[in-house]
């Protein structure tokens, strides 16, 4: 016994006598953390208007396991079937494809956005270990797996938050890497390469890292705000490995051959996130606007906002407004001219200039003490430029960018036990 | 703690505005003093009293074969599950070799198969104490309530704690039964002593403090002239004078260190403390022990009222 | 050979060091309880754990089982638990409180008043007072190892109160 | 490439540093609102996870609200 601590023996002895004498134990009191799960589920369904419909049922659990310290685990089911837009353009004549496993050819009409048609199931598995390493540093860890039947990705993240300013304001940093391997059926393409005759590569893979730094404030009793930056590097095999393109005859317009879209091998994202609530009376609004630019030459403004409106005690409303517009890629055309094929061309209509727009609406109710039920209705349009300026011949009177309306409907339920 | 069957009786006799009722305890004579008029509550709180002593001796008695202790000496390195009270027993024994620095440990009573404190001048030799000594100490056995779990041939021994314990549990007893009986925040103060572990809930009619002659057996004559007034608190005394080792002129005192095995230089015959309860006073006497030499500037730097011999 | 030290003598060896100056002087006020007003003043000879909190505050939450435990435990010492709420709507309080019958003091403090006054810089902060209205220790936050420590404090200012 | 980002980040500097004027210290025992649920940045996290997700796969932009999450075959 050191001098100094002796003098809290006695304190300290009669704490402990007194937890003895009243029967409740120093170890049982510890135990009395909350450990229930706090769970969440929804099942979500997505079905674009003649094309891809996906059903995702999915779930999250959250648990303390220690003071300020949790543990997450996430999971996400993909079922998807239907067709997505190859790349190719619509023509004035049939055009038949085989299909990128060699196993069916499709034939697509003249005038009709070619497609192909799968059918695919998606795994994903997450984990997320938060700690608070003091009053004011918290800590989370993520790893996440995802698996396709020709896809596989992994993902590491870190990332902390400190409390400043009496906790008015809150900064953080985190980390990201991730490791994707794209091992379609039959083998990745060459890229650039003619459809026909492209040599056919083993397994590729792409590494990213990212880099957020964030500032979160209390602006007054009502009004919270965040602003984010994220960068972000990509590289390795970017390539959709199922985009082709079409090359046609700079005078007519007629499709002379199909090539393998090329991407660059490496990707450069700058991202700025600005959110804001707001609380009125009762009703809280969400607003965000997000500025995103990359090296591939695509500039994006995404602004989105909703209103939570509640409707007495138990249960709420919420509308919701998103729009987003993005420029092409400077390596995107509906399709290339013969001849002057650049050495990176893709076709891929999600490379291209475009606008969409969702609607959406939201009504949620509690259920007993702690449970609450969700039910959101949302229609997306997506649309493009169908008749750009640049086509060629017959292509004037095709629709060059096929429109995309999808809708979701998801039904969520949350609860503790 | 006594190998004799409990000897189950009481007496109870009017003294000078007080009854006092009297019973055999843990090999002690103990006694509970009430101020109070009514001899039929008297007597149901001196059953209670003495109905307390007994369980906890019965319970956490080395000695006895059909206890918690027992089960758990005899577990052969194997967990046993233990219930609340001694959980809670367990905590408390663990905080206080925290507090001590391992020098107050639950587990150092194997040492006296080697150390036999009879006046004689039978040291061990170091290797024996040694091999003892592997056998002893918290950071060796394994505590996650409910579960405990000893090294084979390790043992507890609550005795350091066990006599405080009863009297801190009975006073509470005693407190709920006079409220019970008394339908209201009780005034009247009694006394607990068992066998000079003391615990006095406050001060009699006329806020007079209580006398308590301590007529202390084993402190040698010295202190049985001694008298303490107290009004509020515990007190109870570590330290026997009787048991000893005399060798080459040195004299070992009982008084063992489970850190080093062998017995604490310097130590004082007897500490004596008042505390706020009986458990903090036995606690602090038996901490002030082990400090040796240094004892009483333990005792001072706690600022707590002590003597030692 | 034996020594009998009294109390009052050894009372002043206590110079246990305090995170606040020991000579500050809490400041006094009047807040309305479920059984009438209550004023630092009138504990005065009393150890005062004085807490503020909110019903939506977590570890405010966790503490009350505590505060519930200290106060049953220490009560017969002169320790007063008041805990003062300071959520904006009634019913919030009620919501939370519930069944719970808590052991100790729960006074209300709507407009944040005392609360601005203690200075409070985050939820919930504690305050211990001693038994001459002096400020001893303030603590911020509630973590499950803050209990033993605070207990140990608050016992020490009822042991400097006399036995 | 950062005088093309200029017009986008210096509106959005504006925005943040304006209202950050406007900063007024909420004590503790005001926040309250802030404390709710419906408050938080991310009030429903599986939503926005979904979200990301379906956006990622149909739009060429990705990211900012937040750090992690696994890729997919989607894009």
């Amino acid at each position: 016994m050191q001098l100094k601590k002796k003098q809290s023996i006695r304190d300290a002895l009669a704490v402990a006598t007194c937890t003895l004498l009243s029967g409740v134990s120093q170890t049982q009191a510890t135990e009395v953390n909350d450990d229930r799960w706090e769970l969440d589920t929804a099942i979500l369904f997505y079905s674009e208007k003649d094309r891809v419909e996906v059903i995702a049922p999915t779930a999250t659990a959250k648990k303390a396991i220690g003071e300020d310290e949790f543990i997450t685990l996430r999971a996400v089911y993909d079922s998807l079937t239907g067709a997505s837009p190859n790349g190719a353009s619509p023509t004035n004549t049939a055009q038949t494809f085989t299909s990128p496993s060699g196993e069916s050819t499709l034939t697509t009409q003249a005038g009709e956005t070619p497609m192909w048609e799968f059918r695919d199931m998606r795994l994903a598995l997450g984990v997320d270990w938060e700690r608070s390493t003091s009053r004011t540093v918290r800590d989370t860890l993520s790893a996440d797996i995802s698996k396709e039947r020709d896809y596989f990705s992994g993902a590491l993240s870190a990332n902390r938050n400190w409390d400043l300013n009496d906790r008015l304001t809150t900064i953080s940093a985190g980390l990201g890497v991730n490791y994707d391997l794209i091992s379609p059926e039959g083998g990745v393409p060459d890229a650039g390469q003619t459809v026909a005759t492209a040599k056919v590569l083993g397994d590729e893979s792409k590494t990213g890292t990212s880099v957020l730094f964030g500032i979160t404030q209390v602006i007054n009793r009502r009004t919270l705000m965040q602003l984010n930056y994220m960068h972000a590097e990509s590289s390795g095999y970017l390539n959709d490995p199922y985009k082709i393109l079409s090359v046609v005859d700079s005078g007519t317009g007629a499709t002379l051959q199909y090539l393998y879209e090329k991407r660059p091998d490496s990707r450069s994202s700058d991202v700025l996130f600005w959110k804001m609530v707001y609380h009125l009376s009762e009703d809280v609004l969400h607003l965000s606007y997000r500025y995103f630019q990359d090296d591939w030459g695509i500039k994006s403004h995404t602004v989105d906002l909703a209103y939570r409106y509640e409707l007495g005690e138990k249960s709420y409303l919420r509308p919701r407004v998103r729009y987003y517009t993005q420029s092409g890629a400077d390596f995107y055309n509906h399709s290339f001219v013969n001849g002057s094929v650049p050495t990176y061309a893709s076709a891929d209509s999600r490379l291209a200039e475009m606008d969409s727009v969702t609607l959406g609406i939201k009504y949620g109710r509690k259920v007993g003490s702690d449970s609450e039920f969700s039910v959101r209705l949302e229609q997306m349009v997506q649309s493009g430029k169908d008749h750009p300026s640049d086509a060629i011949g017959f292509q004037q009177q095709l629709d060059l960018y096929a429109e995309l309306e999808a809708t979701t409907i998801q039904f969520s339920y949350s609860t503790t036990f | 703690m006594s190998q004799v069957p409990i000897n189950q009786s009481t007496e109870l006799i009017q003294a000078d505005g007080y009854w006092v009722g009297r019973f055999q305890a843990m090999a002690s004579p103990c006694e509970i003093l009430l101020e109070t008029e009514d001899s039929a509550l008297a007597k149901r709180l001196l059953q209670i009293a003495a109905d307390e002593a007994w369980r906890i001796e019965a319970k956490f008695s080395r000695y006895r074969k059909d206890n918690i202790v027992h089960q758990i000496n005899t577990s052969k390195g194997k967990a046993v599950s233990v219930d609340e009270e001694t959980a809670g027993l367990l905590d408390y024994a663990q905080r206080c070799c925290e507090l001590s620095e391992g020098r107050f440990d639950i587990t150092s009573g194997v040492l006296r198969e080697v150390w036999r404190f009879d006046g004689s001048d039978n040291i061990p030799d170091i290797p024996q104490v040694k091999q003892v000594l592997a056998r002893v100490g918290w950071d060796k056995l394994y505590w996650q309530q409910p579960n405990l779990q000893l090294q084979d041939g390790m043992e507890i021994d609550l005795g350091g704690i066990g006599k405080e314990y009863a009297v801190d549990r009975t006073v509470l007893l005693l407190q709920e039964a006079l409220q019970e009986a008394l339908q209201q925040e009780p005034d009247t103060n009694f006394v607990v002593n068992f066998g000079g572990d003391i615990y006095v809930t406050g001060p009699r009619k006329g806020d007079e403090p209580w006398v308590i002659a301590l007529d202390d057996p084993r402190a040698s004559g010295v202190l049985s002239s001694g008298q303490i007034q107290l009004r509020r608190g515990g007190v109870a005394t570590s330290g026997d004078a009787r048991r000893f080792l005399v060798k080459d002129g040195v004299r070992y005192s009982h008084i063992l260190d489970p850190t080093t095995g062998w017995p604490v230089a310097d130590a004082p015959h007897s500490v004596t403390v008042i505390a706020g309860n009986c458990m903090e006073a036995g606690m602090l006497a038996t901490f002030a022990m082990l400090q040796g030499k240094q004892a009483k500037i333990f005792l001072e730097e706690q600022g707590v009222p002590f003597w030692t011999i | 050979m034996s020594r009998w030290l009294s109390v009052v003598s050894l009372a002043f060896i206590f110079v246990g060091s305090t995170p606040l100056m020991a000579a500050e002087q809490a400041p006094d006020f009047s807040l309305p309880t479920d059984a009438g007003e209550v004023s630092l003043a009138s504990l005065k000879g009393k150890v005062v754990y004085l807490d503020f909190w909110a019903s939506w505050c977590t570890p405010c939450r966790k503490s009350f089982p505590w505060m519930d435990e200290l106060q049953k435990r220490h009560k017969d010492k002169g320790l007063v638990v008041l805990a003062v709420n300071l959520d904006k709507k009634a019913e919030y309080i009620d919501k939370f409180l519930g069944a719970m019958k808590p052991s100790f003091t729960i006074a209300f403090d709507p407009e944040g008043k005392v609360a601005d006054m203690y200075k409070l810089r985050g939820m919930p902060t504690s305050y211990i007072i001693d038994h001459k209205g002096h400020l001893r220790e303030r603590h911020l936050g509630f973590r499950e190892k803050d209990k033993q420590v605070l207990e140990e404090k608050i016992q020490k200012l009822l042991n400097e109160g006399g036995l | 490439m950062m005088l093309k980002v200029a017009p986008s980040v210096i509106f959005l500097a504006l925005i943040f540093f304006l209202t950050a004027c406007s900063i007024e210290p909420v004590k503790p025992w005001d926040r309250d609102l802030l404390a709710e649920d419906k408050m938080q940045l991310v009030p429903d996290a599986l939503e926005e996870t979904l979200d990301a997700h379906i956006y990622f796969s149909k739009e060429s932009s990705f990211g900012g609200a937040g750090i992690g999450g696994g890729g997919c075959g989607c894009n």
